[in-house]
């Protein structure tokens, strides 16, 4: 049995750990008993009460969240393998991402209004702009971290510079890069939930500032909790397809470790 | 066989490796020429320089001084026709292929070859270095002679006009071994191929050569190039037998001997 | 008499004039009360500092804290701060661009209209407006637009009209980018009774353990409420120096009636309207915001 | 240099964007105005103050967030049951936005410092967290082998192989997470503060000074630029082996 | 010299590798017995699993059946006083510790030496290597064969009880090769260690050897269990030109003729 194995195959530690977590906060809650912390017994009561309307939302806030990544990955990704690839570029290039990257998307947010107007397509826009930095940092330092061994099997074989980002660069990062991914994937719906409760009118994080506004603080942590079980089967699903499309390494670091 | 054109031209060239501060000559002056379809082994003291060499010649690292040709051109590039099997043979290979693939990869610029032929060449390749039955694995779950088989079959897969050499065989039993080294003389007689062969065996570099290059330690100089007057198809009972085969060996150890890097 | 310490969570803007002219011209000091000023940018968060003893008097929105209370969030009014009363005052309204072609709220059927938060006091604006016009709320977009933005969105064509306030209603207004065509957070009939808009509020905790201090913020903000109708002028430098903003803006805006009292009628009606449109749940009495509760 | 360049080509584009009428210039301001606006703002000492209050907030938090991050992924990666049993929290935290802890967080930690450094570590950690584990686990096999058979017990061959290995893809997370420090930093103040960079952001926007909110954007993204050369300049000694060894392949 | 005492007692060992789903019986059953300051040679085909052989002697596989013990007790972890050199040698180096440090962390169970000591004998190590001068490069910046020496010299460093060492010689050349053959045998005598030896190289193995295991290709038996009477010390000219050297040579590699992979 190997490391990495054992850390997927069981999901009995991670259960028994979130249902502690419940029942600590149901007792703080209880300790404490204080309206603005409602304990989880309310909460999930409440969430019986407005689950549906809560799926609904998370359904908008969820299609956003895929837009921008889905866009974010596309580009981002053969970027930061051309980035990566090509140093001097990257001297130019980097200085001007890591100038993007600390601005808040709630400070984006005016800029995208104005060139991406007001409907969804500055929400996307934003996420876009927030999920592309951990993709495209992951695949240069990931293509700039591979070892030179492989590239010089490529430039003998007379590869073209893009044939070797496509066949050797990507699939010799992607297993960092898919870290990146992972990131991304969670901060995609993060950054869409932070935008709607700025200027939305639908999706969960528009719920949320409702619930904010409304002092309906059991109603924001039951909007919360959809939240977290979303993610949850999101990272299921990522952590499924990076099982498939990296098989052959999850393979190789089981078969080459020691007992 | 041999043609009397000059395939490949060393001229005089040198190299050093390291950064602007602190760089190390490892070539000092290397000079020789290899035919069509002659066989060079080269020689020399580990750390000599020998990879460092093939690289320049391969086209990967560009030469500081001196003038290199391949097939009349100036080498600034990997040029096409050229093949290269690396010393570092584990790490050469793309773990994410299974072996198939992985010699499959060898043949990306072979054009006058449908992907059936590919296919059917590759399959080939493989049983003739001994893998039937092991396509489908990846590299990492061979081990280390048959990696090694494997980044042979794949640098023989393009059929180049000129085939690089690293220390191929360094991994492989004995027996293999000798299987392996007439495989490579009968495919490089077929396909007329040129081959510069790194090897830190004298009997396998006698045995395999037209020519021997002896290189001396670092930074490294051509102490001898020596012509094998050895008749060719070789066998590996007959010629090593062979009183010219054993004289060369001989030849070539003392020469070894003789440049010892000290300590 | 000792010094005593105050901290005041407040939501910036307009409204808090009477704080800064007391902080100016020293009324705190001389009620012997070091007033510390809490700024939080959302009326919400203002009052998660007060509920969660970071502050220990609140200054923002009425209705967020009609709707605190009615969800059980133990906070009172302390004593008002600012109110709106027609044909006197405003502080907010829907303003249609003039490209738009609007000229009435109920010229909005099919526009798209931009509210600061969905669920905040524009929100409901907007919301009791088109009921009050018989136009279904699903007829119209709203959006969701910053209030910094809003003139931006107008003037580029984002939105149709923008649900604003102060100052930000005067700097549209001041570019010609539209007009007014809805005002107050009340329904048009009540629009003449004195609107609470600002008001201090805190728990009931802290309340019934520091009526002395109370007294004594109460005798400063009225001592600057009472300068500032003596020297609006000066009131509205105080009011650029503090805030920052646009002399012209300021220059051009009128100061609602800053009062501590709090005209329970006006507040009913504000109660009315949030139940009218949903946002309060269930009926509540003006007196529940000054009273005990049980 | 080359950076310099990099970032006047972006300022550059920036210019001509503001130019090409796009968009009203009063809402999307030229580089000129903007630096007059920081410049008037640097000389009132306003934007020193905020920049401080803001870098501070952010170190602070990205130290901790890298301190928690890598050790809780030293733990996870020496028992494992450790990193499943709180696999699913990690999820749950990645995706939870720091905006909508705002209000739980000022009612747990009050509007003190702890408030914006808590959530600058909320932010950051899960993505030091995340690269650390998979770099500890991925230690290449022969040399976790050969530290075994040399004696190294499993808690030598972690601080000794797998994290000395792992630190070049830490430092990918690191840097990550820097960006994310300066984000959450930023974010809650812009929410729940009364200074630092957010605030003044909040603040300009709502005084109508578009100018002056771009520049507090120009000195925001700076600071982008400054972490980026401080996690560089901490990675030479860490991870600076691994950029060496690449440039073997730069030969030419 | 050599104990009558077991040090290693290998009894039916069997290993398959693989997942759950697919996995290969790599080793059949091996047995074979190590005595103290006994230096055994492992030979057998490419692929037949030699490397494995010596990862379950290490104890860095688990042995599906049969019983191993290294010194009386069984083997379940890496034991105390076992020291490796891998033949994936350019992987197992730490990239970012110099050679010196490289050589430097061997030594980890050495305890009766302060760091003073420790850095002599890192120092004195790599000098026998023939590395001085390269204590301060990175392992990447040295040759394959220097590379291999370095982590020869790793897995001296610890001057552990048993030594494994998979191919440590594969990528040097024929000089430096007859030298560290010296080198390892002077060592092993000099610290009483017991060696085992996995070579393709037939004269090494039975030069270094006073035992041979030769092994059957895969699933992998002990096809001969040989013992070599050759005097120690022993010496290059001399006992190459032995006549039970010449012998032994012939006996192993008709054996490993006899049973080639078949393809
Ligand atoms: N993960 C794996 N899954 C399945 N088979 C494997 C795996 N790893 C190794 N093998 C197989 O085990 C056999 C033995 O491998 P091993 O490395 O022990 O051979 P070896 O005797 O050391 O060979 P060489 O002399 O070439 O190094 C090989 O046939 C190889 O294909
Ligand atoms: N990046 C580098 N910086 C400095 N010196 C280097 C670098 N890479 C290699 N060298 C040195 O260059 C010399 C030649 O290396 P090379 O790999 O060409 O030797 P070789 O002849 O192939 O040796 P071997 O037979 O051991 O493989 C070695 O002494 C090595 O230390
Ligand atoms: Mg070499
Ligand atoms: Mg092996």
């Amino acid at each position: 049995m190997n490391r990495l194995s054992r850390l997927r195959d069981s999901a009995w530690p991670g259960t028994l750990f979130l249902l502690g977590l419940l029942l600590t906060w149901e007792v703080a809650a209880r300790q404490i008993a204080s309206p603005n912390f409602p304990g989880a017994l309310t909460v999930l009561s409440k969430l019986g009460e407005v689950g549906p309307a809560l799926l609904r939302e998370m359904g908008v806030t969820l299609w956003r969240a895929a837009a921008g990544l889905l866009l974010a990955l596309v580009t981002m990704l053969p970027l930061g393998v051309f980035i990566g690839r090509f140093r001097a570029l990257g001297d130019f290039i980097e200085p001007v991402i890591d100038m993007l990257r600390p601005l808040p998307p709630l400070a984006i947010v005016p800029v995208a209004m104005l060139f991406a107007g007001v409907g969804s397509g500055a929400k996307v826009m934003v996420i876009f702009y927030s999920v592309s930095f951990p993709i495209i940092l992951s695949a240069i330092d990931a293509v700039r971290g591979a070892h030179p061994m492989l590239s010089n099997v490529a430039r003998s074989l007379r590869m073209s510079r893009r044939e070797i980002m496509l066949e050797i660069d990507l699939p010799a990062a992607l297993p960092q890069v898919m870290v990146g991914i992972r990131i991304a994937v969670a901060l995609a719906i993060l950054i869409s939930v932070s935008t709607e409760m700025l200027l939305s009118t639908d999706g969960i994080g528009n719920f949320i500032m409702r619930s904010q506004e409304e002092f309906q603080i059991a109603a924001g942590m039951a909007a919360l909790i959809v939240i977290a079980v979303t993610a949850l089967i999101i990272n299921g699903v990522v952590e499924w397809i990076d099982r498939r499309a990296l098989r052959w390494h999850y393979a190789k670091q089981a078969s080459t470790t020691s007992n | 066989m041999i043609g009397s054109v000059s395939l490949l031209s060393v001229q005089g060239i040198s190299k050093a490796l390291g950064n602007a501060k602190q760089s190390t000559q490892i070539i000092g002056s290397v000079s020789f020429e290899a035919r069509r379809g002659e066989f060079v082994s080269v020689v020399g003291p580990s750390g000599c320089g020998k990879t460092t060499l093939l690289m320049c010649l391969a086209g990967l690292y560009a030469v500081d001084g001196g003038r290199l040709a391949f097939d009349g051109k100036p080498v600034s590039a990997p040029p096409q026709g050229v093949s290269v099997v690396f010393q570092d043979y584990s790490r050469s290979l793309l773990p994410w292929k299974t072996v198939f693939d992985n010699v499959l990869f060898g043949m990306k610029r072979i054009t006058d070859m449908d992907s059936i032929g590919k296919r059917a060449w590759a399959a080939e390749l493989i049983a003739s270095v001994g893998l039937k039955g092991f396509e489908a694995s990846y590299p990492w779950q061979v081990s280390g002679g048959m990696q090694q088989r494997v980044a042979i079959a794949r640098g023989l897969a393009a059929r180049s006009r000129l085939l690089l050499l690293d220390e191929p065989l360094a991994a492989v039993d004995a027996q293999t071994r000798a299987e392996m080294q007439d495989l490579l003389l009968d495919l490089a007689r077929k396909y007329d191929q040129t081959c510069v062969l790194v090897t830190h065996d004298v009997d396998e570099a006698v045995y395999m050569a037209d020519r021997i290059v002896v290189l001396s330690k670092r930074p490294t100089t051509v102490v001898e190039d020596i012509p094998v007057a050895l008749s060719k198809p070789r066998d590996q009972l007959k010629t090593r037998e062979d009183r010219t085969y054993l004289g060369l060996r001989h030849e070539v150890i003392t020469l070894i001997r003789s440049m010892r890097v000290d300590h | 008499q000792e010094v005593k310490k105050l901290r005041v969570a407040l939501v910036p803007g307009i409204g808090c004039l009477s704080i800064y002219v007391a902080a100016v011209k020293g009324f705190f000091k001389a009620e012997n009360l070091d007033l510390e000023e809490i700024p939080i940018n959302t009326g919400p968060g203002a009052a998660t500092a007060v509920t969660s003893n970071s502050a220990d008097v609140g200054y923002g929105g009425t209705l967020p804290i009609i709707l605190a209370r009615s969800h059980n969030i133990p906070f009172r009014f302390v004593m008002g701060g600012y109110y709106e009363q027609a044909p006197l005052s405003s502080d907010d309204a829907i303003i249609a661009s003039n490209k738009s072609g609007i000229n009435s709220v109920a010229d909005l059927k099919g526009k798209v209209i931009a509210v600061n938060n969905a669920g905040g006091v524009n929100d409901q604006q907007v919301r009791l407006k088109l009921a009050e016009a018989g136009i279904p709320i699903e007829s119209v977009k709203i959006l969701s637009v910053p209030f910094p933005q809003m003139q931006a969105a107008l003037q580029i064509g984002n939105a149709d009209a923008v649900a604003t306030v102060e100052p930000f209603r005067t700097a549209i207004l001041l570019a010609k980018l539209g007009k007014v065509i809805a005002r107050g957070y009340v329904k048009d009939k009540d629009l003449t009774k004195a609107v609470p808009v600002g008001v201090f509020y805190a728990t009931e905790q802290w309340i019934n353990g520091n009526a002395d201090t109370l007294a004594r913020l109460k005798r400063s903000i009225e001592k600057a409420n009472d300068f500032i109708k003596a020297n609006p002028a000066e009131a509205k430098e105080i009011l650029v120096q503090r805030l920052r903003l646009p002399a012209d803006v300021v220059g051009a805006l009128t100061l609602p009636p800053y009062t501590t009292t709090i005209d329970p009628a006006g507040l009913q009606a504000v109660m009315d309207a949030a139940l009218s449109v949903g946002f309060l749940k269930k009926p509540m009495k003006a007196q529940e915001m000054f009273a005990d509760s049980k | 240099m080359k950076k310099v360049v990099g970032v006047g080509l972006f300022l550059l584009v920036w210019e001509g964007v503001a130019h090409s009428g796009l968009v009203p210039q009063q809402y999307f301001p030229s580089v000129t105005q903007v630096a007059l606006a920081a410049r008037e703002m640097l000389l009132s000492g306003e934007l020193l103050q905020a920049e401080g209050k803001t870098l501070m907030r952010a170190l602070i938090g990205l130290l901790l967030a890298i301190g928690l991050g890598v050790s809780l992924a030293m733990l996870a990666a020496r028992y494992l049951l450790l990193a499943r049993m709180w696999a699913p929290l990690v999820e749950i935290m990645r995706s939870v936005p720091p905006a909508a802890l705002v209000p739980l967080g000022i009612f747990a930690l009050g509007l003190t410092p702890k408030l914006f450094i808590g959530i600058v570590v909320f932010a950051g950690i899960t993505m030091v967290y995340l690269p650390a584990l998979n770099a500890l686990i991925n230690t290449e096999p022969v040399q976790i082998n050969a530290a075994r058979t040399l004696g190294y017990s499993r808690l030598e061959t972690l601080f000794l192989v797998r994290l000395p290995a792992a630190w070049p893809e830490i430092f990918t997370g690191i840097r990550v997470a820097a960006g994310a420090a300066l984000i959450a930093s930023i974010a809650s103040e812009m929410l729940a503060g009364k200074d630092g960079l957010g605030f003044l952001l909040f603040d300009t926007a709502f005084s109508l000074r578009t100018n002056a909110m771009f520049a507090v954007m120009l000195v925001a993204a700076l600071n982008g630029i400054l972490f980026n050369e401080l996690v560089l300049w901490a990675r030479r000694p860490l991870a600076g082996w691994q950029d060496a060894l690449n440039h073997l392949g730069d030969a030419r």
